[in-house]
């Protein structure tokens, strides 16, 4: 990896300047692809699922599908020229872009640049400085679940996972990652403490960085489980053996498939979310093929499957007339600005920070992963 | 105390208790692998073959199961020769260095998993250089396993002795011939005991895998983790388990055969 | 036996006189065998824990999460002066002591009855029981009892609730179980190869002397195959020690020193390397109390 | 707990009634009854595997009897645990525990017997003395020759005093001559202590050499109880006549021809005479033949006779003379035996008990 | 190659000159000079300890010498590996393969030369033969009782004909019984085939009934050599007297008074005669004691004497006679030793070879 020699203002530095592609043109041949779980699916996992092998037919690029398991190993692996393309989330996309391993994007070859909504455009997980560097694939809410046979009244409010006499104590579950947590608790702390004067959860200086920190070492014997796979979070709500906490929509749909009495809700106060992006190697050896991928990926009809399969909201809208189940692009809010801007989406915390401030410094992302630990340990 | 009946009917009820720990968990799989419900729940609702119907048309756990065998051998392969080289070494001259040779070839498995996992890591990327792949893989693999094929190979060697290798010069074969006639075969039987239990260690290592395999590189239980994690995977992955279960009798019984006289069932 | 005296003076091959300038040479003959493994374990193995230690006195970009080759004691500081950690690895400890110690609680029986008491037929077919969770997947054993140990549909649960009980549900105990169910073998297997090297006369001249069955036990033949279940509890402990997936799936919201290792190394390197000091460190100092049990030999 | 008596009213150490042993399939003790007086060194005395071992556990306790009762001093123990039982063993390995100095070992039974630190420290000092160990407290097993580790088990034994002591082949380990000095010494003891020996071996000379009474045992069977002298001299069975000695056979045409009767018939090596062909006849029984071989044996020499009627006779006669391997010369020639007919003894023919087979010559 | 003579011109089977062989700072061996003539059984006795293993792996190439020369037929082969020499060995524990039947470990020697299979199994089912196991080719070694496998590690190494066969305590795990048949055969098929054999053992009976010549070891150095009427009646040092049968030693004031000299005497015990203590003296040295013990060997009858002069000898009588118990009755009277002064024979004082010591009568 690269290193600009010191630990102060290691994010101020500007992104490398690089050119975007011109033209796609003759398919190299091959791509490869690192992508989440469920994004590349070539019918390994379940034989009707399978958007890849179209893909190959059509386009005579040869997609080689490598799955990722955390933010932090896309990281690792990207900028090297292995892969070309990779479906980068908000917590390490910025990263990506600011140690060169990405490059910009031609949005104007995009195909289906123009069907995403504006909202998701030119984000601060996707660009820097008006350049663009990917293409949106789709996006998600850490929205809160809870069982509807316990937890009564219905909750509109994170009272009932951070407060500290939240009747749910030892029923509680956070999704453990460290951008994510400590986001939402600022997010929740916003709302509760406004002179702490949070503007934006990733960008924390030290003493707001501190009272969100301490809040959830507050919640800490609170919380039953800290959720890493979405399965166990399934389960754990099925089993009852947490009743409330942060989730993903396709969590709450599985619950609901087992009949187990499951609900969601965007609390009051807003939450968290994650959005995807495609990127761009910026060693790419077949970059033609990497723009086709992406244009085959984000067309209606595939971004149906894969919402469908992963349980998200698709980046383009036009796949919401072709899901087999009719009210997926409403049941995800896919449509929905005003839902979409409740939401603070994932992105790298820096020490300049992010709303703007420059009066003070923010606490970098490496702070944040440590504190996260600290919590979890109690 | 053999004797004595109380003690030996105490000690009879300890063991049936110590094997209902053991394969309660194991029976709960296996109907796991009947169960209806993605979600397990117990008592099961309903049973079904059906999990087993779509496991043995998933192309990916062949697939995976392939990749872990690929590594098992090349790890097994490399731990074989290794370990006995080693075993002759340790077991046969007295040289500087002999304690700490012996204590660094148990230190990759004595070490916490995870340790011995990132180091693999961090060695092979920023030390070596590797770029990570199958074989850093394998060969991280191979280094834990050399101790298991070393041990077996170092009783054996402390059991035999010296005298049908003497005996064997003494009848006029020169050091190859003594190994290919005499060495070898008695030593074989350890080193395929060796073999069999450095296969299974590798064959469901996950730490050291999660950290030293690239994306992509989906051994097993790789495929076990990612598939749990994802959802009505789960019951899939009971199958997988259930037939693991099953066919872990194979290994079980070869080693056995092959230990002969000595306890080494397991994989230590 | 009545064959005419004949001596067949062969010709010294290369072969033979190779091997016979080896047979003189037995520094040479060392060599050879220690080259390629020494080689493998100190450049392959050595060198990547070596590295990972001294990444721990590294920094880091603080953006990027590149590691930067600058001499620091802030990690090893951090991690030991910060309580959580103190606390994580001290519940760690505590966790794989009470692991071992239950290990060996149910494991010397099953072993003793294996190699003493159960007729000599039945201790090929008693091992093989023993061993063959050993082939079973670490990850499949562990969702099991994710299965057994889960609150209210969990199988303990069911099977408690006729006593009004409820299960011990995710956290520590559920913990502690799993890792206890997972490394049990590890203890049973050497403890039981030396109860039977141990000859059985012994206990018979115990008893003979008037030592009732529990007198000779914990007179005779724990101080006897102490090295034994030493060795076998290098494997319990150091592998209770590492583990963080168990945890992860059924401890709830506990988290180990490897949850710790795990959560830190992609973004901090050498935080995740000083926190694995922890480990490495305990363990030295366990190999080397170890070590003078003669436990290793045993393993 | 009432006393079971014999005849006369004695109450044995040991007495065995009817006692069986079955492993499975293998019938290891046959149905064997034995009294053992007090005070008594009492030998049983048998080749490998005709059930010694097993006899004596039994008695020990470490195995229950398929069938037949355990008395000792006229209780029935037949099912008592081992450490109900007021005997202890001296085990063939010695089963010394090897985690424990010399003097702990010694002490052990005193300790679980629960008697203080002070007193059975001195109790084990003293019996380790009687042993002639004294000092050897502090070491370990480990540290001690194979003779020391014997008495160490011995002391340990009988510091417990017990009614009756079991040593079950206590001496094989050892080599010949450390084996002769402990058999004097065993025997030193037992007759200073007094307490009541039940002695295991297959080697015949140390059963004569230190027995009151020998029972000797073949097939799980005893085939004869009786004084050394008994057994060597009227052996009841041809098994021990074979067994116990060099059995020097006579039958079918030689013995028709040199005893003058049918049967088969035997004479002890030492009892018979070596003289030159030539010399006279002198009224004792004796036959002809020609020195095969000629075995020095340092006090005596042996030698093999080849008998024209068609046997072979072993005579021994001892060294009195210095430059004894002269007799060496002898190798070939012709010589006449000559044995007094009061030590012929017939022995039933071989045929007759099939049960007890002879021992072969050649393993 | 040019071969090593002695001053007569003859070529010995094993030549050993000044051989030394340190372990550590163990000295195991300690300037061994050691001729073994053409087809001579000779036998290296000592006791445990005393280098003989050591020596005989020396000859066989298995160590290599800190110091000295090993010849083989005139040949120097110190520095040669076993492989290259030509001589083959039994070993304690036989050594057999057992991975391979009783004919394939036999024709081993034969295989690793390149004798055709045909020829090969030829020659080694004769060599089973010879020790009288034809048939038992097809078994593995497990499947052999003690005495068998031992006859099949002596055929192993007699098809190969070498010069000189090396035996490493061979009986040494055979039960008594079967080690005296054992003994009688080895030595009949050494006359047999008529190959060099070296014994190794630490029993002295064993070494005095099979040897040519007897090679006493103490602490790595040779004693002495002689036959074995040399080495137990003339023993050359007091290691030997002591070491190779009873020794009665007389010293101080028993000796000047018992045989009228200064120094320590000894008088072996089949030499001295019992009289009773009333009869008239003969001209015979003797002297008057009281009988200690009495112990029957079955062939022979052991006195022990109390001595009034103040030492303890022993004497042995052959059991002429049945009912040889009697003589129990003896414990307690007085009697008068008597034996030939020739047979008194004197050994060093101990004192003057610190080096050697006699070996404690309590291990
Ligand atoms: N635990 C056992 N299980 C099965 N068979 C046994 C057992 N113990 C002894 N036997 C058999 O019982 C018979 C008698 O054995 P025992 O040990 O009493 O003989 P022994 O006279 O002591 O022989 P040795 O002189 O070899 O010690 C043998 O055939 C033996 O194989
Ligand atoms: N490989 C070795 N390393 C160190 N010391 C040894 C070794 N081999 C033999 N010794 C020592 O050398 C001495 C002579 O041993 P050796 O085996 O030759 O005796 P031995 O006469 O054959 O005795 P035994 O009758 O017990 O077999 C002993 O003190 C022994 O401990
Ligand atoms: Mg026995
Ligand atoms: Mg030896």
């Amino acid at each position: 990896g690269t290193s600009d020699g010191g630990g102060e203002g290691g994010g101020s530095a500007a992104p490398p300047t690089m050119q975007a592609l011109d033209t796609i043109g003759e398919g190299e041949g091959e791509v490869n692809i690192l992508a989440w779980a469920g994004y590349a699916e070539d019918g390994s996992t379940d034989p009707a699922v399978d958007w890849v092998t179209p893909f190959e037919q059509k386009t005579g690029c040869q997609a080689n599908v490598q799955v990722a398991d955390t933010s932090d190993s896309m990281f690792e692996k990207m900028g090297t020229g292995d892969f070309d393309v990779v479906s980068a989330s908000g917590d390490s996309s910025l990263r990506m872009i600011y140690a060169g391993k990405v490059a910009p994007v031609n949005t104007d070859l995009f195909t289906s640049y123009a069907d995403v909504p504006d909202f998701q455009k030119m984000q601060a997980w996707n660009s820097v400085d008006g350049v663009a560097y990917g293409m949106p694939h789709g996006w998600g809410a850490q929205l809160m679940a809870y069982r509807s046979d316990v937890v009564t009244p219905a909750p509109t409010s994170w009272d009932v996972v951070f407060g500290a006499d939240s009747p749910y104590s030892g029923k509680i579950t956070d999704y453990d990652s460290p951008t994510d947590g400590i986001a939402a608790a600022a997010v929740y702390l916003m709302a509760t403490q406004p002179d702490l004067g949070i503007e934006n959860p990733y960008a924390l200086d030290q003493d707001q960085f501190d009272a969100a920190v301490e809040l959830l070492k507050s919640q800490q014997p609170h919380v039953g489980s800290y959720w890493a796979s979405y399965t166990d979070a399934q389960k754990a709500l099925e089993n009852g053996s947490t009743v409330v906490g942060s989730t993903w929509q396709i969590i709450v749909n599985l619950a609901q498939a087992d009949a187990a009495p499951v609900e969601s809700v965007l609390p009051d106060e807003g939450a968290t979310g994650w959005a995807d992006t495609w990127m761009v190697d910026a060693k790419s050896p077949h970059p033609s093929c990497a723009y086709e991928w992406i244009n085959w990926v984000t067309s209606p009809e595939v971004q149906a499957q894969v919402a469908e399969w992963f349980g998200e909201a698709p980046a383009n809208t036009q796949a919401c007339a072709l899901t087999t189940e009719p009210t997926h692009c409403d049941t995800f809010h896919a449509d929905d600005q005003a839902y979409f801007d409740k939401i603070w989406f994932w992105t790298t915390p820096q020490s300049a920070c992010l709303d703007g401030r420059t009066d003070v410094k923010c606490v970098p992302y490496a702070e944040w992963g440590k504190a996260w630990s600290e919590v979890k340990n109690g | 105390m053999r004797g004595s009946r109380r003690a030996r009917w105490t000690f009879g009820a300890m063991m049936a208790l110590g094997l209902a720990f053991v394969y309660v968990p194991l029976v709960v799989i296996v109907i796991n692998s009947f169960n209806a419900s993605t979600v397990f729940a117990w008592p099961p609702k309903d049973l079904t073959t059906k999990w087993w119907v779509e496991t043995a048309g998933n192309p990916s756990v062949r697939h995976a199961v392939l990749t872990s065998v690929e590594v098992a051998v090349v790890a097994t392969a490399v731990a074989l020769v290794l370990g006995t080289l080693l075993a002759f070494a340790l077991a046969r001259y007295r040289f500087f260095g002999l304690q700490a040779m012996s204590l660094l070839v148990v230190l990759p498995i004595a070490l916490p998993g995870i340790v011995t996992a990132l180091a693999f890591r961090t060695g092979f990327r920023t030390f070596l250089g590797l770029e990570l792949s199958l074989w850093t893989v394998a060969i991280a693999h191979a280094t834990f396993c050399v101790v298991i094929v070393h041990n077996n190979a170092v009783a054996r060697l402390r059991r035999t002795g010296l005298a049908p290798e003497e005996a064997s010069m003494d009848l006029g074969a020169d050091g190859f011939t003594t190994f290919r006639l005499v060495t070898f075969p008695l030593l074989r039987g350890a080193m395929l005991a060796g073999a069999l239990l450095a296969f299974g260690l590798s064959f469901d290592e996950i730490v050291v895998t999660l950290f030293t395999a690239p994306p992509g590189v989906t051994t097993l239980p790789i495929w076990i983790f990612q598939n749990l994690q994802r959802p009505n995977q789960a019951p899939t992955v009971n199958v997988v388990a259930a037939v693991l279960v099953l066919i872990s009798v194979v290994p079980i019984y070869l080693s056995q055969r092959v230990a002969g006289e000595s306890t080494a069932g397991g994989r230590i | 036996m009545t064959g005419v005296l004949e001596r067949v003076e062969q010709p010294a091959s290369a072969r033979r006189r190779l091997s016979a300038a080896l047979f003189r040479r037995p520094r040479v003959r060392l060599a050879g065998l220690l080259t390629l493994p020494a080689t493998w374990l100190v450049l392959v193995y050595l060198s990547a824990l070596l590295s990972l230690l001294v990444t721990a006195f590294f920094t880091v970009d603080e953006f990027t999460g590149a590691v930067v080759r600058e001499l620091t004691l802030d990690n090893v500081r951090e991690v030991l002066t910060t309580p959580a950690y103190v606390g994580a690895a001290v519940r760690t400890v505590a966790i794989a002591v009470t692991v071992t110690v239950l290990c060996v609680l149910l494991g010397f029986p099953m072993a003793f009855f294996m190699a003493k008491v159960a007729p000599a037929r039945a201790r090929t077919l008693l091992v093989a029981l023993v061993v063959t969770p050993l082939w079973a997947s670490y990850l499949v054993k562990v969702y099991a009892w994710q299965a057994m140990v889960q609150p209210e549909t969990g199988l303990i649960a069911w099977a408690l609730r006729p006593f009004g009980l409820s299960g011990p549900g995710f956290g520590v105990t559920a913990t502690v179980l799993t890792l206890t169910y997972l490394w049990l073998p590890y203890m049973v297997l050497p403890v039981y190869a030396g109860l039977e090297r141990m000859p059985d006369s012994l206990l018979d001249a115990s008893g003979d002397l008037g030592a009732r069955p529990a007198r000779t036990v914990r007179s005779v033949v724990v101080p006897l195959i102490w090295p034994s279940i030493v060795a076998g509890s290098v494997f319990t402990f150091s592998l209770s020690l590492g583990d963080y997936i168990t945890v992860q799936i059924v401890g709830g919201r506990t988290q180990m020193i490897g949850n710790i290792v795990y959560q830190t190394y992609t973004s901090n390197l050498p935080f995740a390397a000083a926190i694995a000091l922890i480990p490495v460190a305990i363990m030295v100092v366990y190999l080397s109390l170890v070590r003078r049990t003669g436990a290793l030999d045993t393993l | 707990m009432v006393g079971a008596h014999d005849q006369d009213g004695e109450t044995f150490a040991v007495r065995l009634r009817g006692l069986r042993k079955e492993f499975g399939d293998v019938v290891a003790v046959d149905g064997v009854d034995l009294d053992v007086r007090d005070g008594e060194f009492l030998t049983l005395l048998g080749p490998s595997g005709s059930g010694k071992t097993t006899v004596l556990r039994m008695v020990a306790g470490f195995e229950l009897p398929t069938a037949g009762t355990v008395e000792l001093g006229g209780v029935d123990v037949t099912r008592r645990a081992p450490f109900e039982r007021d005997v202890n063993t001296v085990f063939q390995d010695y089963a010394l525990f090897p985690h424990m100095t010399v003097l702990d070992n010694v002490a052990y039974g005193l300790r679980v017997k629960r008697v203080g630190r002070r007193e059975r420290t001195r109790r084990a000092e003293e019996a380790l003395a009687g042993v002639r160990l004294a000092g050897f407290g502090p070491r370990t097993p480990s540290q001690l020759s194979g003779g020391q580790r014997q008495r160490v088990a011995l002391a340990r034994a009988l510091v417990n005093r017990p009614r009756v002591l079991l040593l079950d082949e206590p001496l094989g380990a050892l080599d010949l001559k450390l084996r002769e000095q402990m058999q004097v010494e065993l025997k030193a003891i037992q007759r200073q202590v007094g307490i009541t020996f039940v002695f295991v071996t297959h080697d015949q000379e140390e059963a004569l050499t230190m027995s009151d009474r020998i029972a000797v045992f073949a097939g799980g069977r005893i085939e004869q109880v009786g004084t050394p002298a008994d057994v060597y001299e009227r052996p009841a069975t041809p098994f021990v006549a074979g067994f116990v000695g060099t059995s020097n056979l006579l039958a079918g045409e030689a013995a028709r021809q040199v005893v003058g009767r049918d049967g088969t018939w035997s004479v002890r090596p030492e009892k018979i005479r070596i003289e030159r062909d030539d010399d006279g006849a002198d009224g004792a029984h004796g036959a002809r033949g020609t020195v095969r071989e000629v075995v020095y044996v340092g006090s005596a020499t042996r030698f093999v006779v080849d008998l024209d009627v068609g046997s072979t006779l072993v005579a021994l006669q001892q060294n009195l003379q210095t430059s004894s391997m002269d007799v060496q010369g002898l190798r070939g020639a012709r010589v006449r035996l000559v044995w007094r007919p009061e030590h012929e003894f017939r022995v039933a023919d071989q045929a007759t008990d099939p049960a007890v087979a002879v021992p072969d010559p050649v393993p």
